[in-house]
């Protein structure tokens, strides 16, 4: 039977290490805080965030989607956190503030929920093809090499052209994006976990593949997929913001902050800074929190594996 | 123990052959899937093609007809080899919304100026990234690392969309700096062509200057962490030399990686800034190709980014060998 | 052949017996490198088998050949006169657990994410084994035989202890699963003097305790020579020498690479050394492509025309002693 | 009394980390002699690496770490001196072979590169008159083929070779003094000799004073003049080479001899072992570091740090309670 195994299976792992001393670099590196104030903040604001869009309909805002109701409203009204609409108004009268948190629903509802497929399937998939190897990982880094060659917003774009702009199309089409990386990180991950050598202790004592991938892989590539999902979500609030701003997601009179953003557009933009400001600021408060909070993930557990 | 075995000079050629073919047959794959997506893509339109040609009221002879013409009634199958066949001479079709032209025109037309925002985009990202990675990757964890981190991470989360209504409103509207909404063919002018582009160039670039400065600088502080710098300092060498040439070409295949990638996703992705600054390049010519259901000239897009995206892909694989020895030896 | 032959062989009675182990890879560039070619041995009841050789002479690939993980490409492997090759995967998983395995890298040999308790009852959970209870006590008493106060580390994950403590983790997640055999593969090399010592006794101690058979992979002739019965040399996968450990301490004449092992083993003594004139590197030569005839020819002092053409088998020096040399033997 | 090459006066390396403050060097002081050689032993985390790099000035000072102390090179003290003077010296005056060969050459540049550059830095030399020269190391650390090797890059190489061309590199100026950090932990036994020998014959030849730092006693036995023992950061004994071998006062550096398995010994020996396990520097409470392992431990060692001092026959020593030798039996173990 012809054994396909890397060379450098022949040789112990190299054991530069083994008698060194660890390096000053390696032992007394100072390492951050793990969770400092600003990731804090990052938290509570998501935290905040999603707390107000899921009880949006509880809450006494103002209208955010019908104009027949703001006909008395005043139109372009500037932000005034004393009256009626502390965020201000659009061209309609309806109010920004109330606009903005029913965009946050759609926004949070839709990218988690692709992210959450994202994982799932990527993971999955990623961790066979890793394990599994030959013809099964050929397929499927075929599979999502082609998922890879089209750029994200044309993807979007191109699917946006023949599916309804409904939340739900947008879940599959924003999913899409998001497995292909989560196949490459969960894979390459496997990988090189499965070359480690407690993967061969496990199956020494005895354990099935099953058992192998479930107890002794899954839970550590879950520690480089989680981090990448935190920053996927804010990647797919920006993809799914630019879709509306370029009027081919979910259109007006349904707020989402790419479409708010875009009624400012053409000029109004100077006349009336706050109809871009506010959503902006939203967008970018809400991006940077999931940025920032991936990456301090990512670097906490990075750093304890690579203690490992 | 390192390994105490003299590596054999050359593997024999016919491996090195089969090897190659293997992976043209993937990368053939790849354009084919994503070509059958593509094609797909008209399968997936709600409603059906003849009648939205004839209009309502038609006679049933002449949807029978329109049909056959469009060739509806064939099995997929055959469909698309003949969709496919067509792509491959050149031939994408015509656009189905007036003024009906033929789709490879308007791609030709539109391509040049995305690769060209594309490339001025990437060297000027680059230009900025290299010197402020090497300066934050000097001294990891001192003031000017962390003031760069800081403003790196912040336009991380500003959509391109946002930063260039931003520039628009600031370098356009407020102070007339620039001209908007006008685009002056390279071939025409070259000093009206980069007074025009600065603006769109510099949008895109700030998309990619975060990523790039980030991964440099944190692939820079591993490199300065290795045993041969220390070597290298212990040989007296000055730190800009160490820098310059023991750091900075191990430290970069990930930029060369992400680099590729970045110019193939952005011949597409520079849709946002194309619309926002009304140039006629690949991704406003999808938008609104889109926005009006043309198919074909989405289609025909797609296509040529796909096959963009995968031969500049190739490209970097092989610009990897140049970088490392070690890969150009495995490779042979 | 050289460096096989199965004259060392010795008749019935043994727990572990390898007959013309073959372990072959494949490289990047598709080419295939026998990392050891027909290599035979056996392991007493309760005797240790040490395999030495530099890196790269195909000694791990033994270990792991023996495990089935992957199966060797040729050869059979034979547990308490059971053929492993012979077994569907069911069986081999089974029959897996009267041998177990410890890697030399003790961090990457447990699972960061689980903590010692877990990992101790691994094994015991995998097949069922006794109640939870039972697992818990059995878990307990062990760490206590190989020097770890189970209160205090119970409840720890690996990137706690340190790297000593990690392997006594690994030690005693093999040893609760009672096994008939148990393989070392250069457990030893990444630590420190001091804990490396304390290591050698605790195997010495077990191994007496439990009537256990070991097969001690290493590349420290003075480590092997502490802990062995039975010493096998190894060079680029093939056999160079088979002796007793007593047979170290006789004046007695050895395989040529035996030699040079021994005399490269660095010494402790107030002499000085005198070192000898600076001698031209030389490169072991590469596995792809190996000598002909005795594959230890490049770099031996002793070496004849004959060598290289002709492989020299194992054959009985003395009782306790087998050489494959032309000129020695 | 002659001035030493090499003067070093309580030199302490502190890390801040996130733990606390490590000092990885606390207080080491010694003087080395043109041409003598000086093996420091210590096992993992003795700090012995460190001190070999904070006397080569490549751990620089920064927030989370200070240098105090002096080392004083030929009538320069290596810490005050400018950035300038230093690099002057280093590669010069003052080389390293590092542990590793594989990493401690840079992977994308060529063997040849790695040589001349060094030359051409310190030395006024064309580009084809270094290339001579480099050819010429080669062939002096006995490398076969050199000009073959010099277009080579290192991965090409196997480990000992790679180890010959660092050991080419750091003598390529001739240097007065080389610290060589455990020059053969990577590699194979058989070729750990090759490389031990090389060393010791280029040194004579070129009166060099070295540094031959190691985890292994075997190493440095039979191959220094003088030989220093390291423990959680300090040196706990040094003596002559002669002597230090034939009795060992402290009891760490005396556990750690009788720890390691010799060829000698008779098989399946018993080994006198040194219990538990070195002190975590940043929570260190106080007293002797060895104390929690010692056998001759009193309540003094527990409260107080013993001070590093010279004994009459020209050792130094950090015991409250050294062990005093006895007729005959040398250090417990048989020969």
């Amino acid at each position: 039977m012809p054994r396909t195994e890397p060379i450098s299976a022949i040789t112990p792992p190299a054991a530069g290490a083994t008698t060194a001393p660890p390096g000053p670099a390696a032992e007394t590196r100072p390492r951050g805080a793990g969770f400092d104030v600003l990731t804090l903040m990052c938290g509570l604001w998501l935290l905040t965030l999603a707390v107000v869009a899921l009880v949006a309909p509880l809450l006494p805002l103002g209208e955010h989607q019908d104009s027949a109701l703001t006909l008395a409203e005043p139109i372009y009204a500037p932000p005034d956190l004393a009256s009626a609409h502390p965020l201000g108004t659009n061209a309609l009268g309806l109010d920004l503030l109330a606009r903005v948190i029913y965009g946050a629903r759609i926004s949070l509802v839709v990218c988690i929920s692709a992210v959450l497929i994202g994982m799932a399937v990527g993971g999955i998939v990623g961790i066979t093809a890793g394990y599994l190897r030959g013809k099964v990982d050929v397929v499927i880094g075929v599979l999502t090499n082609s998922l890879l060659a089209v750029p994200t917003l044309i993807m979007l774009i191109a699917l946006a052209s023949v599916l309804r702009p409904t939340p739900q199309n947008m879940v599959i089409a924003l999913s899409l994006v998001a497995v292909p990386g989560m196949i490459r990180v969960a894979r390459a991950q496997t990988l090189a976990l499965s070359q480690r050598e407690y993967v061969t202790v496990a199956r020494a004592l005895g354990a099935r593949r099953s058992r192998v991938i479930l107890r002794e892989l899954l839970p550590n590539v879950a520690l480089a997929i989680i981090p990448l999902g935190m920053i996927y979500i804010s990647a797919l609030i920006v993809a799914e913001a630019s879709l509306s701003f370029l009027g081919i997601g979910i259109r007006p009179p349904q707020p989402t902050w790419g479409n708010m953003i875009a009624e400012g557009q053409d000029g109004k933009m100077e006349q009336y800074p706050f109809l871009v400001i506010v959503p902006a600021f939203f967008l970018f408060l809400t991006v940077f929190s999931f940025n920032l909070i991936g990456e301090r993930l990512r670097k906490v557990w990075d750093t304890r594996q690579v203690k490992l | 123990m390192v390994n105490d075995v003299e590596a054999p000079r050359r593997a024999p050629r016919p491996k090195r052959a089969r090897r190659a073919a293997g992976k043209a047959a993937q990368l053939l794959a790849v354009l084919l899937i994503v070509s059958f997506g593509t094609f797909m893509l008209s399968a997936l339109l709600p409603g059906d093609p003849a009648v939205a040609i004839l209009g309502e009221g038609h006679p049933p002879e002449a949807y029978e007809q329109v049909r056959q013409e469009l060739g509806l009634n064939d099995p997929l199958l055959s469909r698309y080899v003949e969709w496919l066949s067509a792509v491959i001479r050149g031939d994408f079709g015509t656009s189905l919304i007036p003024p009906q032209s033929e789709v490879s025109s308007r791609l030709a037309s539109a391509f040049p100026v995305s690769l060209q925002l594309a490339v001025m985009a990437l060297i000027l990202a680059l230009v900025i990234s290299i010197p402020l990675a090497m300066v934050s990757a000097y001294r990891a964890g001192g003031v000017v690392d962390r003031i760069v981190s800081a403003i790196t991470f912040g336009i991380l989360s500003v959509p391109s969309f946002v930063a260039g209504l931003l520039l628009i409103a600031i370098a356009v509207n407020q102070f007339e700096l620039f001209p908007r909404a006008h685009w002056v063919r390279l071939t025409d002018s070259v000093p009206d062509n980069l007074y025009h582009a600065f603006l769109p160039v510099l949008t895109i670039a700030l998309l990619e200057i975060p990523t790039f400065t980030r991964l440099l600088r944190s692939d820079l502080v591993n490199t300065l962490q290795e045993d041969f710098v220390l070597a290298s300092r212990a040989k007296g060498m000055p730190s800009w030399r160490i820098m310059l040439f023991d750091a900075f070409r191990p430290s970069s295949y990930s930029i060369i990686t992400v680099v590729g990638l970045a110019l193939a996703s952005l011949i597409g992705s520079t849709v946002i800034v194309e619309t926002l600054f009304s140039l006629p390049g690949m991704g406003s010519l999808v938008v609104h190709a889109a926005g009006q259901g043309d198919l074909p000239i989405v289609q025909g897009a797609v296509l040529v980014i796909a096959v963009t995206y995968v031969v500049i892909n190739t490209a970097v694989d092989a610009a990897y060998s140049i970088v490392d020895p070690r890969i150009r030896r495995a490779q042979n | 052949m050289a460096g096989t032959g199965k004259a060392h062989l010795r008749d019935g009675g043994a727990r572990l017996t390898v007959k013309d182990l073959v372990v072959e890879f494949r490289t990047k560039g598709d080419q295939r490198v026998q990392a050891v070619s027909g290599v035979s041995f056996d392991v007493l009841p309760g005797e240790t088998l040490s395999i030495v050789g530099e890196s790269g002479c195909g000694k791990s690939s033994v270990a792991r050949a023996v495990m089935h993980l992957p199966a060797p490409t040729d050869g059979a492997v034979q547990l308490n006169a059971l053929d492993l090759g012979s077994l569907d995967k069911k069986a081999l998983r089974r029959s897996r657990v009267a041998m177990q395995i410890v890697f030399q890298d003790p961090v990457a040999s447990l699972n960061p994410r689980r903590k010692v308790k877990d990992l101790v009852q691994e094994g015991a959970s995998i097949w069922g084994r006794g109640t939870a209870k039972s697992r818990d006590r059995d878990a307990r008493e062990v760490l206590d035989a190989v020097g770890l106060d189970p209160d205090v580390v119970w409840n720890r994950r690996p990137h706690e202890l340190s790297g000593g403590q990690c392997q006594r983790v690994s030690i005693a997640r093999a040893l609760v699963m009672e096994p008939d055999l148990l393989i070392c593969d250069e457990i030893l090399s990444s630590l420190d003097v001091s804990i490396q010592a304390q290591m050698l006794n605790l195997l010495r101690e077990t191994k007496a305790q439990r009537q256990l058979s070991m097969l001690f992979i290493a590349h420290d002739l003075a480590v092997v020579k502490n802990i062995s019965d039975r010493i096998l040399v190894m060079y680029l996968g093939k056999v160079c020498e088979v002796l007793d450990v007593e047979a170290l301490d006789r004046p007695a004449t050895h395989h040529p690479y035996t030699q040079l092992l021994l005399e490269s083993v660095p010494t402790v003594g107030s002499s000085r050394v005198v070192p000898s004139k600076a001698p031209a590197g030389q490169d072991l030569p590469s596995p792809l492509n190996p000598p002909s005839g005795c594959r230890f020819r490049t770099r031996c002092p002793l070496a004849t025309p004959r060598c290289a053409v002709e492989e020299p088998r194992l054959e009985r020096k003395s009782d306790d002693q087998f050489i494959a040399c032309h000129e020695v033997a | 009394m002659i001035k030493p090459l090499l003067h070093v006066r309580d030199l302490r390396t502190v890390f801040q980390t996130a733990r606390g403050a490590v000092p990885a060097v606390a207080g080491v002081s010694f003087d080395l002699q043109a041409g003598e050689t000086l093996g420091i032993v210590g096992e993992s985390g003795s700090g012995k690496s460190v001190l070999g790099r904070t006397i080569m000035g490549l751990v620089a000072p920064s927030r989370t770490t200070a240098v105090h102390g002096t080392v004083e090179y030929d009538g320069t003290d290596l810490l005050q001196a400018s950035p300038k003077r230093r690099r002057a010296l280093l590669g010069a005056e003052i080389a390293m072979v590092f542990q590793d060969p594989l990493s401690s050459l840079n992977p994308v540049k060529r063997i040849g590169i790695h040589l001349t550059e060094t030359l051409r830095q310190h030395r006024e030399l064309s580009r084809s008159e270094a290339r001579k020269r480099a050819v010429e190391l080669l062939d002096m650390v006995r490398i076969p083929e050199a000009a073959r090797r010099f277009d080579q890059y290192p991965h090409e190489l196997s480990g000992g070779m790679r180890q010959r061309v660092m050991i080419a590199m750091a003598l390529s100026c001739d240097p007065k003094l080389l610290i060589a950090d455990e020059p053969t932990t990577a590699l194979d036994v058989t070729v750990q000799r090759q490389v031990l020998d090389l060393l010791a014959v280029l040194c004579q030849e070129r009166k060099m004073a070295t540094i031959l730092i190691s985890h292994d006693l075997g190493i440095v036995s039979g191959r220094s003049d003088r030989v220093a023992v390291m423990y959680a950061g300090r040196i706990v004994e040094s003596a002559a080479a002669e002597d230090f071998f034939r009795h060992q006062h402290h009891p760490y550096p005396r556990g750690l001899l009788a720890s390691t398995p010799q060829l000698d010994s008779p098989a399946r020996t018993v080994l006198t072992t040194v219990p538990g396990r070195p002190p975590d520097l940043a929570r260190w409470r106080g007293g002797c570091h060895f104390s929690p392992r010692c056998p001759n431990v009193q309540e003094r060692c527990r409260q107080f740090e013993p001070p590093v001092e010279q004994t009459t026959d020209g050792r130094t020593l950090a015991c409250f309670h050294p062990v005093a030798p006895k007729g005959g039996e040398v250090n417990g173990r048989n020969r």
